[in-house]
């Protein structure tokens, strides 16, 4: 399919939301959604202008959560930035970090051993399920379940964090990827806890889907809700899966083929509607292949080094340049941006953020329709906002 | 037929419900203060710092050369150093930290001072229940309260521990080894240079205190 | 009938109680100190049957959740409901800046005084009715939509936008189920012939066999105890009609300014609406305080009443565990194109019923013409909104 | 570089002066990148985006630098024009003008500049990345470059955290507010030479930077108490 504009589209300059008209007469009710509210996943603001409880107008605002990490990074070595970059996407610091070594990677020229991008797909995918999972926990939350799916996700999510926690010593804040490989092995052990948590993970995703997927109220609530087509989402650079939803066939894992990804049989889910239920099918679908990438990873993982010989802790000094690294983080396209001048501390260190950058299209999807869609759509671009305000 | 997804997820939950009666998968809670989960072995809370022996002041592995304390990624440690010197583990005379304080409201458990350690003297600790009513003092560790001994750390994290044991053994017997090299190169040198004496005296270097002398 | 008059000793003990209470004082006084004895008694069982519901709630709540619920106050966690009481007696009371603090205040006791109206017609056992009034039923609905007033003073005179958000939903769902409510319990009068709600118990305190002559198990009774139930879910605002206080959305609906025990009240006051709906429902599709089988008739009524209420907040429970919430225009959608057509065809069958005869036949058509409707607007419900399952495709 | 200088080739010949130069990178990463001028930029990017074996409709990250003014140190062989004395061929002293190379270190301020990085890949063709860069003139005043929001929408709130932290102002976005610090805000905090304003909270192992700055702090408090 065609994802670039048509002609039309594109003399009328550039994608900017549709106006929408109040309907009746009268005030428009302002509303300014969050930063306290129970469902703006902490602290963000979305200011709405409502005509009854249709949205005429939404801005979102920002950097409540903002400390400027980048300028953190620039006074700090690469390795202290390696632990600022878990508490970014808090609920994926293993991608992020991946994210991070990969960029440094690129700047300084180093190899990752075989086993250690094993290790990398294995967390990577684990920590790519159980974000899905709480995401969608987290959307029926703000559908109003009371938080039995969010309950169950986090079930299952438990157990894969107590994995974390056995292998990299946290269960959230892991810090465990290094220039050229990653910190610690892992033991036969852990590969055989893993095997049996991943081996109870399809039950799981059968039995969240048995819960939602079919569900009327679930259906009637997410169709046709928060639709955002697949040209919007490429020129408003739309990543993840919030962006395959709309029909985009672009994973990073596919694309750039970093990592050792080429090796495993895995196929990228595409909606065709764009909208929140697309949204949350692709990511149960990706959870499946998710598996199967696990699977393939736990059986076939070589024994070896886990770092680069030549890659140095202390002192580690790349030569001047830059490099741009990014992977498919399970919110989206996470990008690393480094300048070095030769210096121990990056000179230029920037953080290109799936979630905030997922949300330009925010108030095109929620225009027109009603409040209660609006904490839908939120939540359906899955966002962190450690991430969004850095 | 309309409904038909509804009685389905309303039978999932009944399944859960029903689940949570029999089964230890659909009931996840542990109560925490009676009902312990054994911590992971590689569990990381607050670094403490490692002592050899008995006396932690003696003992002390740091050397005070500050490697942590620039490295700290949200810069929590505070070093000072000792105008003295003190024997370390193989010995050796080092300097050791007067002060050395870790201020654990803002360390963000992150282990990059453990890992550029050259010293292995400094460790992280599973314990993390810290809570105090003090804000400030209560949360600045001085170094008395982050010394812990090898023993400890032997409890904590075994494997690691003994790693770290056999790696430290293998640098003060190549320390050991370098120190009766040179004394024996120091002999020979002593002994062409007296020229007249045959045999060289074997000197024996004082065996200094194991680092794991843990048994006494 | 032989054992009954043993077991009526049991059956009867509130009623003779309260005799024998009444009789204590000059006849005069009597009929008065009957209806307060009785007011008292209803003022202090449900309040208590609220506070044992909370903890049943959560605890089942959690169970389907895969945690525990409550375990820590008292036994079980039994004494939950005590302790959340004094926290919301102790807790501030907060009036917003500006806000329309008279009303503020009345809003939460005129929901409470409607509420507990409700309960003066309720036949909660054998005998055992507030007031026997010939209008019952619809003192109950009158009682319910006095309701809508006060949610909308609360939303009101918060001064808050989400309280106004939530308060216009509140009444707007309640008044477009109330319609549902009152349709689907024509149904029953039409059948039973009085607005008496003990003779509509009466009605069905009949035995066939062993088996019971409750509505619900007739076809135009199942369908009329369905709209009913959804009905009442819409009216009690809970989960999966729980928009007015949609937590997610409008942070608490009309009850976002209430703190303290104002906020305890309203919160006293949905569960009491919900006791008297799921009461109401159980008198007019489950036969009331009867027994569900002959032989079982020797517990006492009150017990099979109760039991019967609980069994319906049970399902009100795991609903809410459950499903997700509906969105105010499919809310109104299904008001008024679905639950109302639905119920006036049920209506139509009810009457087809009556006048139809005894016999098999009545219950093939009129059951083939509710599932038959059913169905149909079911799929072109879901058609129309272009609902419904979907498939993906997969890229390489 | 090959890439990059394929398609400095291409915008040449679709965008007649467009004044594209390649900015290397010696990193492993070879992440070269093509300098636009701003007057052509916004036309530059049109093209990039829809020419067919470009189509570089993807625009994944876009950042500011600071470049500080710089003062390099250089040492330049320099060539002179002196007078000798030699002798000439009769014997007589003859003055001669010879050319003298010499070693001298010269100074030199560079201006300092703030810089737009874009990094665009291809949904259509999966390919990418793409780098471009934009100068502005200096980090004082001239601190205009044109906006590729109408181009990209994804350089929306990018750009909007561009503006906001280091300063350069977009001309043709269609809602350049800050975006991470609060509207009242004056400072950009990403600037190189940005000082961290005096607001110290109490840290119990204040050392380095943040004991100075505590210092400072409670001096301040003190004289204000005064």
């Amino acid at each position: 399919m065609s994802v670039v504009e048509t002609k039309a589209e594109r003399a009328a300059g550039w994608n900017r939301p549709p106006a929408v008209e109040p309907e009746g007469e009268g005030e428009l009710l302002e509303v300014a959604m969050g930063p306290h509210h129970p469902s703006t996943h902490g602290v963000f603001r979305m200011d709405v202008a409502l005509d009854g409880e249709r949205v005429v107008r939404l801005k979102p605002v920002f950097g409540y959560l903002h400390r400027n990490h980048e300028k953190i990074a620039e006074g700090a070595s690469y390795l202290a930035s390696m632990p600022y970059t878990d508490r970014l996407d808090y609920f994926c610091s293993l991608t992020n970090n991946w994210a991070y070594a990969l960029a440094v990677e690129k700047l300084a020229g180093q190899e990752v051993p075989e086993r250690a991008e094993y290790i990398r797909v294995i967390l990577a995918e684990l920590t790519r399920i159980q974000n899905h999972a709480s995401t969608i926990g987290f959307l029926l939350q703000e559908m109003g379940a009371s938080g039995t799916p969010l309950m169950y996700a986090f079930r299952e999510r438990e157990k894969i964090l107590d994995l974390f926690e056995s292998l990299t010593g946290s269960r959230m804040m892991c810090n465990y990827m290094r220039f050229g490989g990653c910190r610690v092995d892992l033991s036969a052990a852990w590969l055989e806890a893993t095997k049996k948590v991943v081996a109870g993970l399809p039950a799981f995703v059968d039995e969240f889907e048995a819960l939602l997927t079919g569900n009327e109220i679930l259906m009637a609530r997410c169709q046709g809700v928060g639709v955002l087509k697949p040209d919007l989402a490429v020129n408003a650079s739309i990543s993840g899966p919030m962006l395959r939803a709309s029909g985009v066939n672009y994973d990073i894992r596919k694309v750039d083929h970093y990592g050792i990804y080429d090796r495993f049989r895995f196929r990228v889910p595409l909606g065709d509607h764009g909208d929140v239920y697309d949204r949350y099918m692709v990511r149960v679908l990706e959870m499946r292949e998710s598996i199967g990438i696990l699977n393939q990873a736990l059986q076939e993982i070589p024994a070896g080094p886990i770092m680069d010989a030549k890659a140095k802790l202390r002192g580690f000094r790349p030569k001047p340049g830059e490099a741009y690294g990014r992977i498919e983080a399970p919110k989206g396209e996470l990008g690393f941006y480094l300048i070095s001048d030769g210096s121990p501390n990056p000179y230029r260190y920037r953080v290109r953020p799936p979630s905030l950058i997922n949300l330009t299209v925010l108030e095109d999807m929620c225009l027109g329709h009603n409040v209660a869609d609006v904490v839908l759509i939120f939540g359906s671009v899955d966002i962190v906002l450690g991430e969004v305000d850095r | 037929m309309l409904g038909e997804g509804i009685i389905k997820g309303m039978l999932e939950t009944a399944k859960n419900f029903a689940g949570s009666f029999v089964s230890e998968d659909r009931l996840t809670t542990v109560e925490y203060p009676e009902q312990r989960i054994p911590t992971a072995e590689n569990a990381r809370v607050f670094p403490f710092l490692v002592y050899d022996g008995s006396d932690w002041e003696a003992g002390m592995r740091c050397v005070a050369c500050q490697i942590c304390e620039k490295e700290c990624p949200p810069k929590c440690i505070y070093i000072e150093k000792s105008k003295d010197k003190k024997p370390d583990f193989a010995g050796k005379m080092q300097i050791y930290p007067t002060r050395f304080d870790i201020d654990i409201s803002v360390c963000m458990s992150c282990q990059i001072c453990v890992e550029v350690c050259p010293f292995e003297a400094i460790k992280m600790d599973t314990q993390f229940e810290l809570a105090t009513d003090d804000r400030f003092g209560g949360l600045l560790l001085d170094r008395r309260e982050l010394s812990k001994s090898n023993e400890y750390y032997h409890s904590i994290h075994p494997t690691e521990a003994a790693e770290v044991d056999a790696r430290l053994a293998e640098e003060k017997r190549a320390a050991e080894a370098k120190a009766k090299a040179a004394a024996v190169a120091a002999a020979q040198k002593a002994a062409a240079d007296a020229a007249a004496k045959a045999a060289a005296p074997k000197i024996e270097t004082p065996a200094p205190k194991p680092p794991d002398a843990g048994g006494q | 009938m032989a054992s009954t008059s043993a077991v009526t000793g049991a059956d009867q003990i509130f009623i003779l109680l309260r005799d024998w209470l009444v009789h204590l004082l000059p006849s005069a006084l009597r009929p008065a100190a009957s209806v307060v004895l009785g007011a008292i008694a209803i003022v202090a069982v449900f309040p208590g049957l609220f506070a044992l519901t909370t903890v049943f709630e959560r605890k089942g709540l959690g169970r389907m959740q895969n945690r525990l619920g409550p375990n820590r106050v008292g036994p079980y966690g039994f004494f939950q409901p005590i302790a959340d009481g004094i926290k919301a007696l102790t807790k501030e009371d907060v009036v917003p800046f500006r806000a329309d603090a008279m009303v503020h205040f009345l809003a939460p006791l005129v929901l409470l005084v409607t509420v507990f109206m409700g309960f003066a017609v309720l036949p909660v056992g054998r005998n055992m009715q507030l007031v026997d009034m010939d209008s019952g039923l619809l003192f109950f609905f009158a009682m319910g939509a006095a309701t809508e007033l006060s949610v909308f003073m609360a939303g009101w005179s918060s001064r808050n936008k989400y309280s106004m958000l939530g308060a216009m939903r509140a009444v707007a769902q309640m008044i477009s189920y109330e319609v549902a409510l009152l349709l689907s319990s024509v149904t029953v009068v039409m059948i039973a012939g009085s607005l008496s709600l003990t003779e509509i118990v009466d009605a069905q305190n009949q035995y066939t066999g062993i088996f019971p002559h409750w509505y619900i198990f007739t076809p135009w009774g199942l369908a009329s105890f369905l709209m009913f139930s959804i009905a009442a879910t819409a009216e009690t605002n809970r989960s999966p009609f729980d928009l007015p206080e949609g937590e997610s959305e409008i942070v608490a609906g009309y009850h976002t300014e209430y703190s303290g025990f104002k906020f305890a009240i309203f919160f006293v006051a949905e569960y009491l609406a919900m006791f008297a709906l799921s009461g109401m429902g159980a008198t007019l599709f489950l036969g009331g305080w009867s027994a569900p089988l002959k032989f079982l008739g020797f517990i006492p009524s009150w017990i099979w009443f109760f039991l019967k209420v609980m069994c319906a907040i049970f399902i009100f429970i795991w609903m809410r565990g459950t499903l997700p919430r509906l969105r105010q225009d499919q809310l109104m959608n299904f008001a008024w194109k679905f639950a109302l057509p639905f119920t006036l065809l049920n209506l139509l069958v009810t009457a087809l019923w009556r006048f139809m005869g005894a016999g098999w036949l009545r219950w093939v058509v009129c059951a083939a013409i509710l599932a038959g409707a059913y169905v149909f607007m079911g799929r072109m419900g879901m058609h129309r909104k272009h609902i419904g399952p979907r498939s993906y495709r997969y890229a390489e | 570089m090959q890439r990059a200088e394929e398609i400095k080739a291409a915008i040449e010949a679709a965008v007649p002066g467009a004044g594209v130069t390649v900015v290397p990178n010696p990193s492993p990463s070879a992440q070269h990148a093509l300098r636009l001028e701003p007057a052509h930029a916004v036309a530059v990017a049109t093209f990039l985006r829809d020419a067919p074996g470009l189509a570089f409709d993807y625009l994944s990250n876009v950042t500011g630098v600071d470049w500080l003014d710089k003062e390099i140190a250089e040492k330049v062989k320099v060539t002179r024009q002196v007078t000798k004395t030699v002798d000439g061929p009769d014997g007589a002293k003859v003055d001669q003008i010879v050319d003298e190379t010499a070693e001298e270190t010269r100074k030199r301020v560079e201006p300092g500049y703030l810089e737009t990085v874009y990094h665009l890949y291809s949904v259509a063709l999966h390919h990418g990345p793409l780098v471009l860069r934009m100068r502005t003139v200096n980090r004082t005043d001239q601190i205009q470059l044109p906006s590729f929001t109408p181009v990209w929408r994804g350089a929306e709130f990018q750009e909007r955290e561009v503006f906001d932290l280091y300063g350069i102002v977009f001309t043709g976005h269609p809602d350049l507010r800050r975006i991470l610090m609060w509207d009242e805000f004056k400072d950009h905090p990403m600037r190189k030479d940005y000082v961290e304003p005096d607001d110290y909270e109490y840290e119990p192992t204040a050392h380095d930077a943040v004991l100075k700055r505590a210092q400072e702090h409670s001096a301040a408090a003190e004289g204000n108490r005064e």
